[in-house]
């Protein structure tokens, strides 16, 4: 029976941010470049809770410093998208379009 | 054992998130999404955060997921298809510089030797035990580790008191903000006479504005 | 709930005051003033605003009624638990930030931007509520919460124009860049908590200085990785290049109090911030050996700062809108700023070279909420902010044009104004602090920034020509609102008598630099300070063996 | 309380050292019986329990022509169902058409194992089984919008829509509802609620107990969209809603989900706040600690035959009260709907949480059960809070009336 080593989810969570990088990079709806955000937070997590699971809190430090910090970018996360999808029914009721690139009356 | 079921869960997590990304459908990609919180979710409970899976699924698949069901339903066709389409040459580049980025982060993660009073990361293959198994593990970790819920709770309140009433200011301001610009900025008069001139004003309006843009 | 907790609430009442104002504000709007019309809903809400705002820049004060510490501020504190940072600087730059707040509210007044005017004063209070708290945040879970309050208040309040179509654009491009790269910032700083094994930022400064086997970031990729993403996060809030891309739509689109503050409260929040994160936790890996080119954060940092005020200034010669110039030419002082920050990094011992970057950021500030109320005014009456449409100002209203010059030689930088002193003493820091071998590159950094100055010169002028030399043009201004009089008037005193005296300002941000949080451990001469190992992964025996 | 703990989740067993084959066969026989066999099986006599109720509320017999009583007609219906041709649209997205169906029985499903139907007889008993319960149970909405949008029918997605609004709203109070419960037992365990109202006696004896209780039952019917709050499946407007372009099994996977979860929230309630299998108290208590106390197997069926007994009446009774609300009460409107959740149940539930803190410190404090004080005061409490929050809901109303001109249009033309 063998433990799962700690590298084991760094890279999965490495490979999960870089494939969130990849979508907010190479998609142009707004609402996926959104996902692609969301994906990248739940990467940085899994790190938090990997790192916190493989280590002994030191005498000072709360026993759950990890999922604390997880627990709130979950509260972020969810606050980030409420307000994203706000703006984007804002932007799309005056353009009909969702997409980053049609938003370019602004430029220079 | 549960190496292979961290290697099917892994698999699955990285495909959904391929999905998520290269999804055409926005539907679609929404579902890969759903599918990706579940496997992170699973990835938690492998990590004996049981508490904070059953967060993860409340939060994102219950809320996150729902709201942005409702963004793409309200914003695009019903059909949810992506009509952009992302040129090749934008794919490779992107996909070049992603690559290149996850094969920096693995070499570091991979590398990492350790410093005085920390053991590097590669060499750490075993998570500390808790209570039962391991006479070192100390009681408050122990409890961390198996009721999780209640040491949170217990720590929101004294150790992290400033981040939770932070968080509630958080999701006020997100809560109001979200509602102030969704809502159709509709006449405040209740007189219907007063309503239909406020709204032929305001499409007026909208249809005369300069454009406000510059070289 | 023990005593010494309730003693600590007393340095937290502006906190819990604008917070809770923010909701009254709102619930005012909602239930006494439902049906009026939004032009004297503006009014009455601006007005209660006001109230609370100075209901909370008093309130700051009053752990010094209290006489909780000695005439010159309280002792520096950690409170609640630690997360919070409680000190001089924080106070005083509280009631800046309070201040800065008191002159949006009263320039959001000018014009009838938007129906949703206690949502829109709300949202302000919660971003002072952000931004104090970001000063303040001696924690990277507060740090991170705080930070993510402030930006997304802002993105909100930036869509609230509704009526145009740039208002609603700019939020989203500020929208998009800023979730990305406080994703980005999130990665970095998970990987951060790996290596520290900790969130408080004093103790990732004292686990962070013993590993060091080699200086720097040197053989410390996945450091180096964290290091490089919380820079793009903090890079983005503070609109550096090549992170700045939102911030011109941003400051255009916004109504011009909004950009106001976004140039001004949230870009002085993240420096100190960023100035704070830098030195007390990554103090360690600021550069190897004490060389610059080595692998460390000040190389990084130096390669920024020299992009940031190039592309700002140069970008900033094409504009034509008012607001615009003033994004980018907010983007090149961000720049200037960096060099300060490095040249906390490099001061050997000394804790208050972070003094300039303060004096800066404060004289930055007031300029800019001056130039923004002109603003303001300008869109009031002719619906553009473009520069040509100053045209004539002096003519029509000389002492106000004549202010205005002072905040524009000021921006510039020209002798006799505050901004002048304020690039005197940054450049000057940077180049007697350090070692002899950074003075090459600092000598570089200064002459860029001196160079950057002569150039941001020419944009700056096109202002004041359109102003004294042209005739005017398009719709006549009407007389300014009494917010934009005070608005443009006092920041133009504050410019001209720190500009002719800059004494009492440098001496007390000296005195507030001197602050455990811009201080780096590695930097204090002597034997090293003993410290515990309070956190980091500790080696795991394995029971089953490897 | 061995029993519930390790007949973990398999994810959890799997990185337990001792991992063995007997808890892998125990879960199997479960899953088997008790999963696809009695709790299908309770659906399908719910079905026949409901539309023999409806018939004598509408003064009809029901079912009677299947077997003795009609008793044979649910497995008649679900015979039907399994042969009928699986009609799928032609436009519609084949795979997501199929998943929502599924989605919707799994989240059903996962509800279940958390509940404690008798001592020890929790399927898996989380530290944090409240709160996977809310989790899971919010799994639903995502399936039946899935099934509306991959419909491609206008009246689903309307219907979908309709549903996600009407089920994300009520889950707000819902979850407040709970939030006594877990304050009284500082657990969020299942197993722990069980053990605690087995030592202080039901939770809903108690005033802020009681609007809990009632807040969370109409925001459970509302949750498996029962009438009056069925608008998203409602027959006259939009012709069944997300489930529309459904047939054959698909359409009986819905029918199943829909019926579990009624089971389930019914079991959900009767778990929070009836307590459990217990009889009322003061008669609680001694029997079960007594003879749960022997370790034996004989002393442990001894103990959950009568809990089960008594617990699955319990839970016909809350189902019989959901059936008997369907039969009495008209649907409600969407903007109805959507207010009432926002303006009375969200501010009850809200300030019921700070009465539950009184009634903590009164009776639950370690040390000074008062019981008499703690009625004398919250009792009033409740009763002010609901009376206030319902008639500023109601001139709230009456104002809307009044000033909205199509509502006025729509009382003239009703007229």
């Amino acid at each position: 029976m063998h433990d799962i080593p700690l590298t084991w989810f760094l890279i999965f969570a490495s490979a999960c941010f870089v494939i969130g990088l990849l979508g907010v990079l190479v998609r142009r709806n707004a609402i996926a470049v959104l996902m692609a955000i969301e994906i990248m937070l739940n990467a940085a997590n899994i790190n938090i809770i990997a790192f916190w699971r493989y280590s002994v809190p030191g005498p000072e430090e709360s026993p759950v410093s990890g999922p604390m910090l997880a627990i709130f970018v979950i509260t972020i996360a969810a606050a980030e998208v409420a307000v994203g999808i706000g703006l984007i029914l804002l932007c799309y009721r005056r353009r009909a379009s969702a997409d980053v690139d049609q938003y370019d009356s602004l430029s220079g | 054992m549960n190496q292979i079921l961290f290697g099917v869960i892994a698999t699955l997590g990285v495909l959904a998130a391929l999905g998520t990304v290269l999804a055409r459908n926005l539907v679609h990609a929404a579902l890969f999404l759903v599918a990706f919180f579940f496997l992170v979710a699973c990835q938690f409970v492998m990590l004996e955060a049981e508490f904070l899976a059953a967060v993860q699924v409340l939060v994102y698949i219950g809320a996150v997921a729902i709201i942005l069901m409702f963004g793409i339903m309200l914003t695009r066709n019903i059909q949810g298809d992506d009509t952009t389409t992302v040129s090749k040459a934008g794919f490779i580049s992107g996909g070049l510089a992603a690559a290149g980025l996850l094969a920096v982060l693995v070499f570091g993660i991979l590398d990492d030797e350790g410093r005085t009073g920390r053991a590097g990361w590669r060499d750490v293959t075993t998570r500390p035990a808790v209570y039962p198994v391991a006479a070192r593990a100390s009681a408050e970790q122990t409890k961390a580790v198996n009721n999780m819920g209640f040491v949170v709770g217990r720590e929101l309140l004294t150790r992290y008191l400033i981040p939770f009433e932070v968080a509630g200011v958080l999701l006020t301001a997100a809560l109001v903000g979200a509602i102030a610009l969704a809502v159709q900025d509709g006449p405040s008069t209740d007189d219907p006479a007063e309503r239909a001139k406020k709204a032929a004003e305001h499409t007026a309006a909208a249809e005369t504005e300069p454009q406000l843009t510059s070289a | 709930m023990s005593s010494e907790l309730l003693f600590e609430f007393v340095y937290f009442i502006p906190e819990i005051v604008l917070a809770f104002w923010g909701l009254l504000v709102i619930l005012l709007d909602v239930a006494l003033l439902r049906g009026r019309p939004s032009e004297t809903r503006g009014k009455i809400l601006g007005m209660v605003s006001l109230v609370g705002a100075i209901l909370a820049l008093v309130s700051v004060f009053v752990p010094d009624m209290l006489s909780f510490g000695s005439a010159t501020g309280a002792p520096e504190t950690s409170i609640f638990f630690g997360a919070i940072f409680q000190g001089p600087v924080v106070e005083r730059f509280s009631a800046f930030i309070i201040i800065l707040l008191m002159f949006v509210i009263a320039l959001s007044t000018t014009w009838n931007f938007t129906e949703h005017w206690g949502e829109y004063f709300g949202l302000l209070f919660w971003t002072a509520v952000g931004m104090i708290m970001l000063i303040a945040a001696e924690e990277l879970v507060t740090l991170f919460l705080t930070l993510e309050l402030m930006t997304i208040s802002l993105y909100i309040i930036t869509a609230f124009e509704k009526d145009l179509n740039r208002s609603s654009e700019g939020a989203l491009k500020y929208f998009v860049y800023g979730s990305v790269s406080s994703a980005l910032f999130l990665f970095g700083l998970s990987l951060l908590y790996g290596l520290a094994g900790t969130t408080r930022l004093s103790a990732i400064g004292a686990v962070l200085e013993p590993q060091q086997s080699v200086a720097g970031l040197g053989r410390n990729i996945a450091g180096a990785m964290s290091v490089l993403l919380i820079l793009v996060g903090f890079g983005f809030k503070i609109s550096a290049v090549p992170f700045h891309q939102w911030a011109p739509d941003a400051y255009e689109g916004a109504p011009a109090p909004v950009s106001a503050w976004l140039a001004t409260g949230s870009k002085l929040a993240s420096m100190i911030a960023l100035t704070k994160v830098l030195i007390q936790a990554l103090g360690a890996w600021a550069s190897g050996d004490g060389n610059l080119a080595s692998p460390g954060w000040v190389g990084i940092l130096a390669v920024i700062a020299a992009l940031t005020m190039t592309y700002g200034n140069f970008a900033a010669l094409a504009q034509k809108n008012l607001k615009r110039m003033l994004a980018y030419s907010s983007i090149a002082h961000a720049g200037y700023m960096l060099v300060g920050v490095m040249a906390v990094a490099v001061a050997a011992g000394s804790r208050v070279a972070a003094g300039p970057i303060l004096f800066y950021l404060v004289v930055y500030s007031v300029a800019n909420i001056g130039a923004f109320a002109v603003a303001a005014w300008l869109f009031r009456d002719k619906k553009t902010d473009e520069i040509e449409d100053l045209n004539g100002l002096f003519a029509q209203y000389p002492f106000l044009a004549v202010c205005t010059l002072l905040l524009m030689l000021s921006l510039i930088g020209i002798p006799g104004v505050a901004g002048f002193w304020g690039k005197f003493f940054m450049f000057s820091e940077a180049l007697t602090q350090g070692e002899d071998k950074h003075r090459l590159t600092f000598l570089w950094l200064v002459g860029l920034g001196l160079m950057n100055s002569v150039i941001s010169a020419f944009y700056y002028v096109r202002v004041l020509r359109a102003m004294f030399l042209r005739p005017s043009t398009g719709a006549p201004l009407k007389p300014p609102t009494f917010a934009i009089r005070v608005a443009v008037i006092g920041s133009a005193l504050v410019v001209i008598i720190f500009g002719l005296y800059p004494t009492p300002l440098t001496d007390e941000t000296d005195r507030l630099a001197d602050s455990r949080i811009f201080d780096s451990r590695l930097k204090h001469t002597g034997p090293a300070p003993k410290v515990a190992l309070n956190g980091g992964l500790q080696p795991v025996a394995s029971p089953v063996g490897k | 309380m061995n029993v519930a703990t390790d007949w973990a989740l398999p994810l959890v067993w799997a990185q337990q050292s001792e991992l063995d084959s007997i808890p892998w066969l125990k879960w199997i026989i479960v899953l088997a019986v008790v999963f696809f066999g009695i709790f299908p099986g309770i659906v399908a006599y719910m079905v026949w329990g409901e539309r023999k109720v409806a018939g004598r509320f509408q003064d009809r017999i029901g079912p009677n022509r299947v077997g003795p009583f009609g008793l044979l007609q649910p497995i008649a219906d679900a015979i039907k169902l399994i042969t009928k041709e699986d009609i799928v649209p032609r436009t519609a997205d084949q795979w997501v058409h199929l998943l929502a169906p599924v989605m919707i029985l799994v989240s059903a499903f996962l509800v279940l194992p958390v509940i404690p139907f008798g001592l020890g007889l929790a399927a898996v008993n989380p530290p944090s089984g409240l709160i996977y319960l809310i989790a899971v149970s919010s799994i639903s909405a995502l399936g039946i919008f899935l099934a509306g949008w991959s419909s491609r029918n206008k009246y689903s997605l309307l219907g979908a829509m309709r549903a996600v609004a009407q089920l994300v709203s009520y889950e707000v109070p819902q979850v407040m509802s709970v939030i006594p419960v877990i304050l009284w037992t500082g657990s969020l365990s299942m197993v722990a609620i069980f053990d605690r109202q087995v030592e202080y006696g039901w939770f809903i004896f108690s005033p802020p107990g009681l609007l809990a209780f009632i807040l969370l039952t109409i925001a459970n019917i509302a949750e498996v969209n029962r009438t009056p709050f069925d608008l998203p499946e409602a027959e006259s407007e939009i012709i069944a809603g997300y489930h529309t372009e459904y047939s054959g099994m698909r359409f009986g996977l819905f029918f199943l989900a829909e019926y579990l979860s009624v089971f389930a929230v019914s079991c959900l309630g009767t778990a929070v706040f009836l307590g459990g299998g217990t009889l009322p108290w003061p008669f609680t208590g001694e029997p079960v600690v007594t003879l749960g106390s022997g370790q034996g197997l004989l002393s442990l069926i001894l103990v959950n035959l009568p809990l089960i007994g008594i617990f699955m009446a319990k839970v016909g009774l809350y189902v019989f009260l959901m059936f008997w609300i369907r039969c009495t009460l008209p649907r409600l409107r969407v903007d109805q709907l959507m207010s009432f959740a926002w303006k009375v149940m969200v501010p009850l539930s809200i300030i019921n949480v700070f009465i539950a803190a009184l009634w903590y410190e009164f009776v639950f404090r370690p040390g000074r059960p008062n019981y008499l004080l703690g009625w004398g005061v919250t009792a009033p409490l409740v009763l002010i809070s609901v009376i206030v929050v319902l008639s500023i809901y109601k001139a709230q109303m009456k104002a809307d009336l009044a000033a909205s001109p199509t509502s006025r249009r729509r009382i003239a033309t009703a007229n």
